[in-house]
């Protein structure tokens, strides 16, 4: 056990709410493993955009690691990056957002974002049957996009019309304008998708302050604590909720230093569900200590 | 110097002019209400005319101070993320509180919200003026530590008031409106008025118009250019700490995407309501007006089914060059 | 009049800015090889009239004809390309750039893509050096005296050939030495055969240089004479219309034994002066010599707290520190900037706010500034300036030059100093303001404040001083009073060398 | 008369002084690097080192066209947006072009490459000098303008090479080196080069210079100050395109996020560099250093274990104000 490893992880800054949840929970798992192998150093960096995270690979891998565990800002521009480490002999591990050259990754955990919207989707499409919804996406990046195509896809053919879309850049501030620019432009809207729990808090103030009641619930997304802790109490405007949990990255982390440690095999591709989040079962996501 | 009485000197009749050059954004404005009022007849709504203007609370109370930073010859880039900073901070206060939520307490943590308001400007305008560097530098430096703080605040994840019933004390401030009219926008036309009396009619606003005019005739007319010009971004602190009294209670949290790319608007706002980034004029009203068109934009953006959600940035950026071409065609032409 | 052909010519010209007309139906003739003098109170029209001639503004009504050929100017340099160059009566040069790089800018010496700096600095340095100034070609302008950068201004302004050259007060921020060398250049340039038009309100100069003397008032042509038939004070009268027989005002016997109200002892401002002492009495009007750069403004402003200075400050016997103006203001002291635009007045703000900007607190309401209180001392200042304005809504920049200093001169009197220090009060003002200035100078003296007076035209210190100081080279040279008070001996004081030239 | 020159005046340091103020960013770097040493010693490693210079390219070189832009008094907020529009376009045309890959392929994309930025600062520049509206404004909407259009191109999503074969053949262009310096530094080295030539040595620089210290004396000079203005523009397009030329090979992809936030670096490291953003002054090779300083400190940054992860903004912050500072004191002093 006194081998003496590095591990760096490279993540995206917290600069919303699911990162900040990432940078938390591989904080904490740090802290956690090295007291467990003491011989393990890890290296924690935050980047705040794709290219800023390519200069840290290399900076991380200047100092000579033994793994990498990363959750890359997008697939597309740092495969190169993280090929770059793995030529120099690392193990490497890529969380969420799998690389465009799938033989680079030694392990993946997915979070899965089609799933995501998959998953939403298909609720959507049982719970409402048919009926006219918003949706409100995030940022302009990836896995926005992947999130949404593939909730398109799951309510291809059902009765469902998506009568608006914007960006809401995963803010509070700009989903709570967008959703009273709705309420104002649509006379009737059954639900809203919003992909996040950060936004569907503003979305909700922007219902309530609309006085509306032909929106039946809100679909948000990622499993934010206070958004779990409205299922659990049944709240009907929240009825359900997609996990996306940031603590992933804790998962990924623990499993690459087992790979290190103890000999266990952990190549491979790891999948966490994007389960649905229920009445039934919000409990078991309920974490009141996180910060997200 | 006697015979001098032979020269007649007219009043200032020429006002007309001047008026149409204030007035420009005004129109530019009305323009643009015009053009929503056709795409979507929702927009000339009540709500909607509302809920534009209780949003642009905000930047309308920021721009302001951003009226006073620029029109000393300054430049304050920190104010969203000061802004967060403010935000994260109240809050927090008000869930270490404790006690029974009463309006004391909501009273007390915006007292010390202004005090923290005024601190961070305060720390701008030293390390300008002492430092004598460039304020875009220091207040990009400043951006950075103020959101740094706040994400540190949050542990990365959003700051939100824990009391519910302190909360449902404090929503008012945003939700709540007096004879039909939101608070928040009485906020800002109170904020407004203040700041146009301040530098129209007192000394403090006259000697901010000379520094930003030319620092050194103010220097040589024993003008303290230094404390002007510090006391303008104290100024800005403050207007920052009185957007934060409204924004808080609207989504009762500061996360770390709290008050992102405020500062843009701010100057954009300022810039649009025809005072000049070189300093040496405010005009406070056409600043609120700026504020108001940029909201009206975002918000006729969303209205309309003209662009793809792609294409909402590109659309919005064309429609403040115009309107500024607009403005200045019709400044130039009286 | 003149022998030569005609070169350039207006004719009936006009001119209005808005409602104003500031010039109406001017004709002017100007001739090769002749020397033509313009003069007119401040605000007359001279400066306009140059500009239309010069292609930077365009008559209202009226030809400009080169040659006898009526033409339309393209703008200045289109008129530069004809011949026709202007020296500015305000300083107008790139701050940051260099000596050399103003004088060659638009006109840049090339070899191949790449610039010839070096070519350009050594023309640059012998073309001021042929004013008589020797300044160093990769100076920055921002770095120059008013002076320095007046002579860059001409020498930029004579590196183009030229038939026409239009010299506008030249000589205002000059000192004799270096106004001296402007008029040999002068003189040479008549006898290559170059029409001069030239401005100026030192009519002694006038008279020495000049063929022919044009005489504005009000922007219409008075007169139109031969030199050598006006002398000064025939000129002066021709300009304010009525006689001018004492430019300076009587002067009361010195004030023998008054307290001192202001005493520097050892002064030295980094750079600029060393050890400079001079006292100060009540009523007294005390005048500060010397040349360009012999650090006349750097003391003062050393000793009233707008430069970093060491040394010992007293007033009225009490040991002072003044570290910026404001405190020296309060000690009822008040320091008039040489430098009009960059430093007394707002250019771009108008009459009334740069009129009460120093003095604010006598216009407060409770916290409010009463504008109504406002426009009244500007009716005030108007009247007892003799501040020439059409409007009073106007921006201090659109005043004529000398109704700006005028304007200065009412913006420090509004804080009602006890000792008043003016630079070049003044540079670019009329014989008939000149001398309502030095009535006033006298007047502040005789009503017991004290006076300095820092000033480059030697007949101005000896005619309203009691005493003068003359600076050389960073250093007070001396002291001369009373019969000593000769612009020889100033000279001798100020250059170090017995004047046999000057 | 002829004793004018007698006068000692006593001349304020002479030569030596302007030397010390140009050297004060390279003082501050070198300060920082002793600083990165101590910290850890792998920072001083050849490999270390060599990756910070590497990557400072984009930012120097985008930097040194915000000198020209900044030098004549104008300020372009667009060049963040406008790389990720370049590359996005040039990623695209790629992709479509076909056929065999070929350096001719490449060499192809990147002529229509650098004809798209000279275009995008065109546009800048003619609405600014044309329009005759503050440069702040303009570019801010071309920056939604560009930042739209790359969204619109990606769908939301990126923008990838798609042939792996041509993107191994374009790889060496950030990733090789000649005689064992990487190819963006010697790029770099380069565009400096040849911008100090230009600012310091042709007409048009002088002209850049002029504009920006006073557009009145230039006007009246001859100057076409409006050309002058645009085709400060043009060049600070030209060089986002060539940074994008080198950015292109080292992710091979443009998202909408791409180029983030370059503007403010750019914007910074001119300023740090010693060139004053109200224009007259243009230092290319104090910008490069300034680009360097920024990619130290959040190399440092990286390479320390000082701070918690959520506060490194902040400290990156705090150093670029200290720096610049320091840098002030020191040009000051002498
Ligand atoms: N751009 C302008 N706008 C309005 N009025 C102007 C403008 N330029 C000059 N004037 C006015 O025209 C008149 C003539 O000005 P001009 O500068 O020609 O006088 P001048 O004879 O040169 O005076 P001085 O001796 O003081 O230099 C003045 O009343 C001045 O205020
Ligand atoms: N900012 C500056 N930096 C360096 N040198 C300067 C600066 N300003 C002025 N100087 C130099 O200082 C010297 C003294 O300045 P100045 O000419 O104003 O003195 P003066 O005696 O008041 O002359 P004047 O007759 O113009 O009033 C000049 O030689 C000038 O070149
Ligand atoms: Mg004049
Ligand atoms: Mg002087």
């Amino acid at each position: 056990q006194e081998k003496s490893v590095t591990m760096a992880v490279s993540i995206p800054a917290a600069d919303h709410g699911w990162t900040g949840g990432v940078v938390y929970h591989a904080e904490r798992e740090k802290a956690a493993l090295e007291a467990r192998y003491p011989g393990l150093k890890i290296i924690l960096k935050t980047s705040p955009d794709g290219a800023s995270q390519a200069n840290a690979l290399e900076d991380l891998s200047a100092q000579g690691i033994d793994a990498l565990v990363t959750l890359p800002h997008n697939s597309d521009e740092l495969t190169d990056p993280v090929r770059r480490v793995k030529e120099s002999g690392v193990f490497v591990t890529v969380v969420d957002r799998a690389l465009s050259d799938p033989t680079i990754q030694d392990l993946y955990v997915a979070g899965n974002n089609p799933e995501l919207g998959r998953v939403a989707g298909e609720y959507m499409k049982k719970e409402l049957g048919q009926g006219d919804i918003v949706v409100i996406r995030g940022l302009p990046i990836v896995i926005d996009e992947q999130r949404v195509t593939a909730f398109n896809a799951a309510i291809e053919g059902s009765g469902i019309k998506v009568l608006d879309s914007q960006y809401g850049n995963w803010s509070r501030d700009d989903a709570f304008k967008v959703m009273q620019d709705f309420l104002t432009k649509h006379p009737k809207i059954d639900a809203v998708w919003c992909q996040d729990d950060d936004m569907a808090v503003g979305v909700l103030e922007a219902i309530q302050q609309s006085g509306r009641s032909d929106i039946k619930f809100v679909v948000g997304g990622a499993g934010m604590k206070d958004m779990i802790k409205r299922v659990m109490d049944g709240d009907p405007m929240i009825p359900v909720n997609v996990l996306y949990p940031p603590s992933m990255i804790a998962t990924a982390m623990d499993l690459t230093a087992a790979g290190l440690y103890d000999q266990v095999p952990v190549r491979g591709s790891y999948i966490l569900a994007a389960p649905l989040v229920t009445k039934d079962n919000a409990a078991e996501y309920y974490f009141p200590d996180s910060p997200f | 110097m006697t015979h001098a009485s032979e020269t007649t000197v007219p009043r200032p009749g020429g006002g007309f002019r001047i008026d149409l050059k204030a007035a420009a954004p005004f129109i530019a404005l009305a323009v643009l209400l015009v053009f929503g009022a056709l795409l979507n007849p929702n927009f000339v709504s009540a709500a909607n005319l509302l809920n534009v203007l209780t949003r642009c609370a905000f930047i309308a109370i920021i721009a302001v101070g951003a009226t006073f930073v620029i029109a000393s010859g300054g430049l304050d880039l920190s104010v969203g993320s000061m802004a967060a900073f403010i935000a994260g901070s109240m809050i927090l206060i008000m869930n270490g509180m404790g006690g029974d939520p009463t309006i004391g307490t909501i009273a007390l943590a915006m007292l010390i919200a202004l005090g923290i308001g005024a601190l961070c400007g305060l720390a701008n305008g030293v390390v300008t003026t002492a430092g004598r560097i460039e304020p875009f530098i220091v207040t990009l430096g400043t951006m950075g530590i103020f959101r740094a703080l706040v994400i540190w605040l949050a542990e990365g994840g959003s700051i939100a008031m824990k009391d519910q019933e302190l909360r449902a004390l404090y929503r008012p401030v945003y939700f709540g409106n007096v004879f039909g009219i939101p608070i928040p926008v009485l906020v800002f036309l109170a904020v407004a008025a203040i700041a146009a009396f301040v530098l129209y009619k007192t000394r403090f606003g006259r000697h901010v118009l000379a520094v930003g005019s030319n620092e050194e005739v103010a220097r040589y007319s024993g003008i303290p250019v230094g404390r002007v010009r510090t006391l303008t971004y104290v100024v800005q602190g403050l207007c920052v700490a009185v957007a934060v009294l409204v924004y808080v209670p609207r989504l009762g949290a500061a996360t770390p995407t709290t008050g992102l790319l405020w500062e843009l608007q701010a100057i954009t706002a300022v810039v649009i309501g025809g005072t000049a980034l070189r300093g040496g004029t405010g005009r406070v009203w056409g600043t609120v007006c700026g504020a108001l068109i940029l909201e009206v934009v975002g918000n006729i953006m969303v209205l309309s089914d003209l662009v793809s959600e792609y294409l909402i940035g590109a659309v919005q950026g064309a429609i403040i060059i115009v309107a500024m071409l607009v403005q200045r065609s019709m400044s130039r032409r009286t | 009049m003149g022998s030569g052909d005609i070169v350039l010519e207006g004719r009936g010209l006009f001119r209005s800015f808005g409602p104003v007309e500031v010039l109406s139906g001017i004709d002017i003739v100007l001739r090769a090889g002749e020397v033509h003098a313009v003069i007119g109170e401040n605000g007359a029209g001279k400066s306009t009239l140059m500009r239309l001639l010069s292609g930077h503004l365009e008559p209202t009504k009226g030809t400009v004809a080169i040659d006898g050929v009526p033409c339309t100017f393209r703008g200045p340099v289109d008129a530069e390309h004809r011949g026709i160059v202007l020296v500015h009566q305000e300083i107008l040069l790139a701050p940051h750039l260099t000596v050399a790089e103003n004088i060659f800018l638009g006109r840049e010496k090339r070899r191949g893509l790449i610039l010839d700096d070096r070519r350009m600095n050594r023309e640059a340095a012998a073309a001021v050096l042929d004013l008589g100034a020797d300044i160093d070609p990769t100076t920055a302008v921002e770095r120059l005296s008013i002076a320095q950068r007046q002579l860059v201004q001409i020498a930029r302004a004579l590196a183009v050939d030229h038939r026409v050259v239009i010299f506008d007060e030249p000589t205002a921020s000059l000192t004799p030495v270096e106004a001296d060398a402007l008029f040999r250049v002068i003189a040479r340039l008549r006898e290559r055969g170059i029409a001069v038009l030239y401005i100026s309100h030192r009519l002694a100069e006038v008279k020495a240089i000049a063929d022919v003397v044009t005489v504005l008032r009000d922007g219409r042509l008075v007169a139109h004479h031969d030199a050598s038939e006006l002398e000064p004070f025939d000129m002066a009268r021709l300009m304010v219309g009525r006689d001018m027989s004492n430019l300076y005002p009587e002067r009361r016997p010195p004030p023998a034994a008054a307290d001192i109200v202001l005493e520097a002892r050892d002064v030295s401002v980094p750079g600029f002066v060393e050890n400079a002492s001079f006292v100060l009495r009540k009523g007294e009007i005390l005048g500060f010599g010397g040349l360009i750069g012999a650090g006349r403004t750097e003391l003062l402003e050393g000793v009233l707290g707008l430069r970093p200075s060491t040394g010992e400050v007293r007033v009225n016997g009490k040991a002072v520190r003044f570290r910026t103006v404001h405190d020296s203001m309060q000690a009822g002291i008040v320091y008039l900037s040489e430098d009009r635009k960059g430093k007394g007045l707002l250019v771009g703000q108008d009459l009334r706010t740069n009129l009460t900007l120093s003095a604010l607190d006598r216009f407060r309401r409770g916290p409010l500034i009463d504008k109504a209180r406002e426009w009244a001392a500007l009716d005030r200042a108007i009247t007892a300036f003799d501040i020439r304005t059409r409007r009073r809504d106007i921006n201090a920049g659109q005043l004529s030059g000398g109704n700006q200093q005028k304007l200065l001169l009412a913006k420090s009197m509004l804080i009602e100093p006890d000792i008043v220090v003016i630079d070049e009060p003044t540079r670019g003002i009329d014989i008939g303001t000149k001398a309502e200035i030095y009535r006033f100078i006298a007047k502040l003296a005789a009503d017991g404040k004290a006076v300095i007076v820092i000033s480059s035209e030697m007949p101005e210190l000896i005619g309203v001083s009691h005493r003068v100081v003359v600076m050389r080279g960073g250093h007070i040279a001396g002291e001369v009073d009373g019969a000593r008070m000769t612009e020889a001996e100033i000279v001798v004081l100020a250059t170090g060398v017995a004047a046999q030239a000057a």
